[in-house]
């Protein structure tokens, strides 16, 4: 009995693999690493949980192609050296259909040879500048950083500057000693020197860093118009308490601070963060209400409930989800998994996502700049929920998007 | 005169401030037994470990057969033929008592013997001392008194033409000190030179066919046993004033 | 470039800065110090220390010093059991120097990974009263937020140094370091003698703890940054000595913040710990060394 | 006899590598096992001043960061082939080796560790303000598109870590088990007697660093070639630090099999944990490992074989 049973089942498994609906019902597996511990966990975690609500999402909407989504993804562990393992792992193990990035620079770099040698679609999650190594044509970065990622970036910025009476005539610059502040940092220095500005203090401090006033006093001891800055979140903190303690004089402070768009630093530094205008991806102002961006979010904040992760979810989470949108848009507009295919409706498409339209450019950039320079605004402190609604953070910059005007000098 | 293993002349060492040896002379024919007392803090380690290398004197010269070895490094000076002994055992203690001497075999005196049966040669001196059923034993697993013959062993295995004994009987029974004074009678009669540094005066006086005192760094007695013994001088700086 | 106000102000910023490193670097004197315990995870529980005040202030809106005050008890008993297995595996054996290195190195990694598992890599903050607020002495600021870990920190220093020079067990501790016979004689157990100290030692990484959190944000690999400082700064003081130490961690923090404002901070790790190689090379005993 | 069972052994392993890249087409082998054998390398070149000669570095991040960066400068600057890459990476690593060598003439114990702990702080903070290699910002290596006759770059570099892997074994195992070995052996139980029984110290200790730097050196070099991108933080990461340590301490630091065994035991595990549970559990259990080893078994897995083979004997 045991044998016919067994035979039985190996039939009724080879019928299932040879029948055409069956392959159909076969998963599209989406595989990619992600920071779930290290430095950028607390960001590759937000991400996931995102990422999780477009899988759910899309398969509640009959999946792609008719398939289900399914995704296989590893801990990086914020470890680039991980990275090639773990994308030789998804596409030689795994099998996986797609592949997305990791979160930041770092971790999204170290795919990019395994990626480029398959030749697959590689949307990726907030990368500044990568391609500008690999000249990949199947590269898709959803930061909307624009075509000129490294001085498009702060264009905004300096922007806003020029366009105040009288016209600021010196910055400082200031960053961190890693990545993407001294990118940010870089790019500052270009649009500053394009500008004819007299830059009077120019240097970087180690992410090691206790205590920022000595910094910040240098930089007062120099009397700036503007003071820009390229920092990580905990140097952002320290940098922001720094100017408060020291009563920095610049008419405006701010630029790449990393860590200010999250609900939790803010709900911090409360009343501190007030005039500074910084950088941000998208915040909860009128101009950006995006079709599902609050659908969107409403999910993922009840996600988010417990899990150590940003409870708001305003900055990095919709592009998690939008990434993810544009390559399930891309596939069902094609109706393949031909990277070729793929790759070519991606360049020509713009997609609407919950980050409002997507086009990218021939470098796989957003063909134009939406970096915001977001103001805060009339905070109180220790409170959460403030930052839930509009009005504490005023966008200036770009046009289409402003919401309020500036407040200049920045502090009143 | 002639045939003299160590000639230290004029040697002065400070500490800091601290003059630990002032201006010592001390001769030593080859194959002589020389007694080095002194009360403690008198310099006599001091005075050893510059003719060992372990410290450099800031003056004077130290001569062994023939050499100036004054700013010699002590592992040279051990492959001269200077071997010493520590008050303290310090064995090589992740090795077997076998092992442990096979170190100084390849070593210390490496350059001036035949080395084809390192073992063999090993297995002799523990022979000689009286380790040799404890051969292939942990030396950090030994008594006491082992590890005082093992110190030995190994200042044996180097060949010496001249060994330094630092305290070898320092807290043993008087039977375990009849025991290491027979060894190192024993290899004085293959025409080693010895320099026994000692707190157990029978001992000292059974060895010694000369004995130096040494009294706050400076050397005040030099010579036969009994005279030195009944000096004046050194039996006020024993007793006190 | 080099004005007054602005070298006054570096060097007050310094010696504030230097005054908490010496709260962070105080038990390790004491453990590496005073018993030759290479704690290198100290900082890992100073981390610890953080994370306690930013939960109980978060619930109960404490002051973070007082919490390091009250939870200083508590590590006091931890570091007892520690050094109780430290000992049983390690100093009775004889083998502390390299594997009791690795023990702690282990230590500090199972510590962080488990701040990790439940807390997450989230910077964490406290709330206080005093965080962001300035004193203004003439041209020199002087914000609370570092005014208060240095006051914090001189009265701890000060209280353990008292302790060490006039109680019974604070020499104890002391005669520990140099002549255990000595302390033999004294009647003494010197096993208990230690094990109070390390206790000890591991009670003031509450209290720095709470320090840091005040200062700036933390997350649990942060400790890791102070493992050069607190050595360097223990080394450099010579090893045993409590005020050495305090000089030492004042130096390293006015080091510090005058290449950071003169110089430009990027240098400022380089030249703190090119002065702990210096000193090693040509001074190992420190600057006041024992 | 020995000696040849202990060649064909290393023989052996060189020929099933290379049938390996033959047979197996999956890259994710070859990419695993590098990381592997790059820990391996690693854990042996730390075990020769740590375990063979009882001076700890915490510094071996430095090493190999050294090594991967000096790479790319050259890379840089006159695209040398991969082979000369790694010789310069084991020159450069192997002085800065030397200079740690002469440390140890006034620091010894945890003063040396701390130094060396010192010391990988000032090359970081050096590195970090060197724009050339790309300072803080990071470096990027394309992979080259030549890979001799294997069919493909990850294949080569496997195959190479292994060539370079059995190397480091032999002269781990030749410094080890030789006159040499005893005498580095002598040093670490007790310094001054061994300088008393004839044992040149310093030499063989500047021997033993300089082998040590110009291994992780080594170790390192061909890392940007496997990442593609490299900057300070990743380079001069801890866990390299911790793994270069734990593996020997729990696989027997007394002789050279011991951090072989530790680095492949350590390691693989470490893969398999990374791809099935997660990264936090993976140092959380190296962690773990290192302090029950260190507590329970400070001989290691070596030591406990050697005690069971030796109460069998009994």
């Amino acid at each position: 009995m045991k044998i016919v049973r067994t035979i039985a089942r190996i039939l009724a498994i080879l019928a299932l693999m040879a029948s055409g609906s069956a392959l159909a019902q076969k998963p599209i597996k989406i595989g990619f690493s992600m920071a779930l511990t290290g430095g950028l966990a607390g960001a590759g975690k937000a991400a996931l949980i995102a990422m999780e609500i477009w899988r759910d999402d899309t398969n509640k909407n009959g999946g792609l192609l008719g398939r289900p989504v399914e995704f296989v993804y590893y801990d990086d562990a914020t470890q680039p050296a991980k990275v090639p393992a773990i994308y030789t792992k998804l596409l030689e193990v795994d099998k996986v259909d797609l592949v997305v990035s990791s979160y930041g620079t770092n971790e999204i770099a170290p795919a990019m040879p395994i990626v480029m040698r398959k030749k697959l679609v590689f949307p990726s999650l907030f990368g500044l500048a990568v391609n500008d190594e690999f000249k990949y044509n199947r590269y898709f970065q959803i930061m909307p950083s624009g075509p000129e990622p490294k001085t498009d970036w702060s264009k905004g910025f300096f922007e806003l500057a020029m366009a105040q009476n009288p016209k600021p005539k010196t910055i400082a610059i200031v960053s961190a000693d890693a990545e993407f502040s001294l990118n940010a940092a870089g790019g500052a220095r270009k649009n500053a020197q394009r500008l004819g500005m007299k830059i009077v203090y120019d240097k970087t401090y180690p992410p090691s860093t206790t205590d920022f006033t000595p910094i910040v006093r240098a930089i007062q001891a120099t009397n700036p118009d503007i003071v820009y800055v390229g920092s990580y979140p905990p140097d952002s903190v320290g940098m922001v308490k720094a100017a408060n303690e020291v009563g920095l004089a610049a008419k405006m402070f701010g630029g790449s601070m990393v860590g200010l768009q999250f609900a939790a630093i803010q709900k911090n530094l409360g009343p501190m963060l007030n005039g500074i205008i910084n950088y941000d991806f998208w915040v909860p102002e009128p101009t950006l209400d995006f079709p599902g961006v609050k659908e969107f979010l409403a999910k993922y904040q009840d996600a988010a409930k417990g899990k150590g992760v940003d409870p708001l979810g305003h900055y990095l989470p919709p592009y998690a989800y939008a990434y993810l949108q544009v390559l399930g848009q891309s596939v069902q507009a094609v109706k393949s998994l031909d990277q070729a295919k793929l790759a070519a409706h991606m360049h020509k498409t713009t997609f609407d996502t919950v980050v409002g339209k997507v086009k990218f450019g021939s470098n796989g950039e957003w063909a134009k700049s939406r970096v915001l320079f977001v103001q805060f605004r009339d905070v109180q402190p220790n409170n959460l929920e403030q930052f839930a609604g509009p009005g504490k953070r005023i966008v200036l910059h770009p046009k289409e998007w402003k919401s309020g005007e500036i407040v200049y000098p920045y502090k009143k | 005169m002639s045939s003299a293993v160590l000639q230290v002349t004029g040697l002065t060492k400070r500490f800091g401030g601290f003059v630990a040896l002032q201006g010592i002379d001390l001769h030593l024919s080859s194959g002589e037994r020389l007694g080095l007392i002194g009360p403690n803090g008198s310099g006599k380690t001091t005075l050893i470990n510059c003719v060992s290398g372990a410290l450099y004197n800031d003056e004077g010269t130290i001569v062994f057969e023939n050499e100036d070895i004054t700013r010699t490094p002590p592992h040279q000076r051990a492959r001269l033929g200077l071997a010493r002994s520590f008050q303290i055992p310090k064995p090589f203690h992740s090795m077997t008592v076998l092992e442990n001497l096979r170190v100084p075999l390849e070593y210390a005196a490496w350059s001036r013997s035949e080395h084809r049966h390192i073992v063999d040669e090993a297995m002799a001196v523990l022979e000689m001392i009286g380790l040799k059923h404890r051969a292939n034993v942990n030396s950090a697993a030994l008594t006491q008194v082992e590890m005082r013959k093992l110190e030995l062993a190994r200042a044996l295995a180097a060949k010496p033409r001249l060994l330094v004994s630092d305290e070898a009987m320092a807290g043993l029974s008087g039977s375990e000190v009849d025991e290491i004074l027979e060894i190192l009678l024993a290899l004085n009669a293959r025409g080693v030179a010895v320099i026994m540094i000692e707190h157990v005066m029978r001992a000292v006086m059974k060895f010694s066919e000369r004995i130096v005192v040494l009294v706050a760094g400076r050397k005040i007695a030099d010579g036969d046993p009994q005279a030195v013994v009944a000096n004046e001088e050194v039996i006020k700086a024993y007793l006190g004033e | 470039m080099l004005s007054l106000d602005l070298f006054a102000n570096a060097i007050v910023a310094g010696v504030l800065l230097g005054g908490f490193y010496a709260a962070v670097a105080i038990g390790l004197a004491i453990a590496f110090g005073q018993l030759d315990i290479v704690n290198i995870a100290h900082p890992a529980f100073v981390i610890v220390g953080s994370y306690i005040a930013y939960i109980v202030n978060t619930h109960f809106g404490l002051d973070p010093v007082l919490i390091g005050v009250l939870v200083a008890p508590v590590f006091f008993l931890v570091g007892v059991g520690i050094y109780r297995i430290y000992y049983a595996a390690f100093e009775r054996t004889g083998q502390e120097s390299l594997s009791g290195l690795a023990f702690f190195f282990g230590l500090m990694f199972i510590i962080e990974v488990v701040l990790i598992l439940v807390y997450g890599v989230d910077y964490r903050l406290v709330r206080a009263g005093y965080i962001g607020e300035t004193i203004e002495v003439g041209f020199v600021g002087i914000p609370l937020r570092m005014l208060v870990p240095f006051v914090v920190a001189i009265t701890c220093t000060s209280a353990i140094y008292l302790y060490l020079s006039r109680t019974f067990t604070g020499r104890a501790i002391l005669a520990v370091a140099q002549d255990r016979l000595a302390l033999q004689l004294m009647g003494a157990d010197p096993v208990r003698i230690k094990q109070f100290a390390f206790g000890l030692a591991i009670a003031t990484t509450a209290i720095a703890g709470s320090l840091l959190i005040i200062i700036g944000p933390v997350e649990p690999s942060v400790g890791r940054l102070y493992i050069g400082r607190v050595f360097a700064i223990v080394v450099l003081g010579g090893m045993g000595s409590i005020s050495g130490m305090f000089i030492a961690a004042l130096i390293l923090g006015i080091v510090e913040t005058l290449v950071a404002t003169f110089m430009g901070p990027s240098w400022a790790p380089a030249v703190a710990f090119g002065l702990l190689l210096l000193t090693l090379a040509v001074r190992p005993a420190g600057l006041l060394g024992r | 006899m020995k000696i040849s069972a202990f060649w064909i052994c290393i023989a052996v392993i060189f020929l099933g590598g290379l049938a390996f890249t033959e047979v197996a087409t999956n890259e994710y082998y070859f990419t695993a096992l590098y990381v592997i054998l790059q820990a391996t390398i690693m854990a042996i070149a730390w075990n020769i001043l740590g375990g063979f000669t009882g001076y700890v570095n915490f510094g071996s991040a430095a090493f190999f960061a050294v090594g991967a960066y000096t790479a790319i400068a050259l890379d840089k600057a006159l695209g040398l082939p991969l082979p000369l890459l790694i010789v310069a990476a084991a020159v450069v690593c192997g002085l800065i080796g030397l200079g740690v060598g002469y440390l140890t003439l006034r620091l010894k114990g945890v003063y040396f560790a701390i130094a060396t702990l010192a010391m990988a702080i000032v090359l970081e903070t050096l590195v970090t303000n060197w724009t050339y290699v790309g300072g803080a910002r990071g470096a990027y290596i394309l992979t080259p598109e030549n890979h001799l006759w294997f069919d493909s770059y990850i294949q080569m570099l496997f195959m190479l870590m292994l060539v370079l892997t059995l190397g480091s074994v032999a002269i781990s195992r030749k410094l080890n088990s030789s006159r040499l070995g005893r005498g580095l052996a002598a040093i670490r139980d007790d310094e001054v007697a061994a300088e008393c029984a004839g044992v040149p110290t310093l030499r063989l200790k500047l021997i033993s660093t300089t082998v040590m730097g110009a291994m992780m050196g080594v170790a390192g070099a061909p890392y940007p070639f496997f990442v593609t991108f490299v900057d300070p933080v990743s380079a001069f990461n801890l866990f390299v630090a911790v793994n270069a340590i734990a593996m020997p301490m729990i696989g027997g630091t007394a002789h050279w099999i011991g951090p072989v065994i530790g680095a492949l035991l350590v390691g693989s595990m470490q893969e398999i944990i990374t791809v099935n549970v997660s990264s936090e559990l993976n140092v959380l259990i190296v962690g773990v490992m290192l302090v029950l080893f260190i507590s329970l078994a400070p001989q290691g897995i070596v030591g406990l074989v050697q005690k069971h083979v030796l109460r069998r004997r009994r």
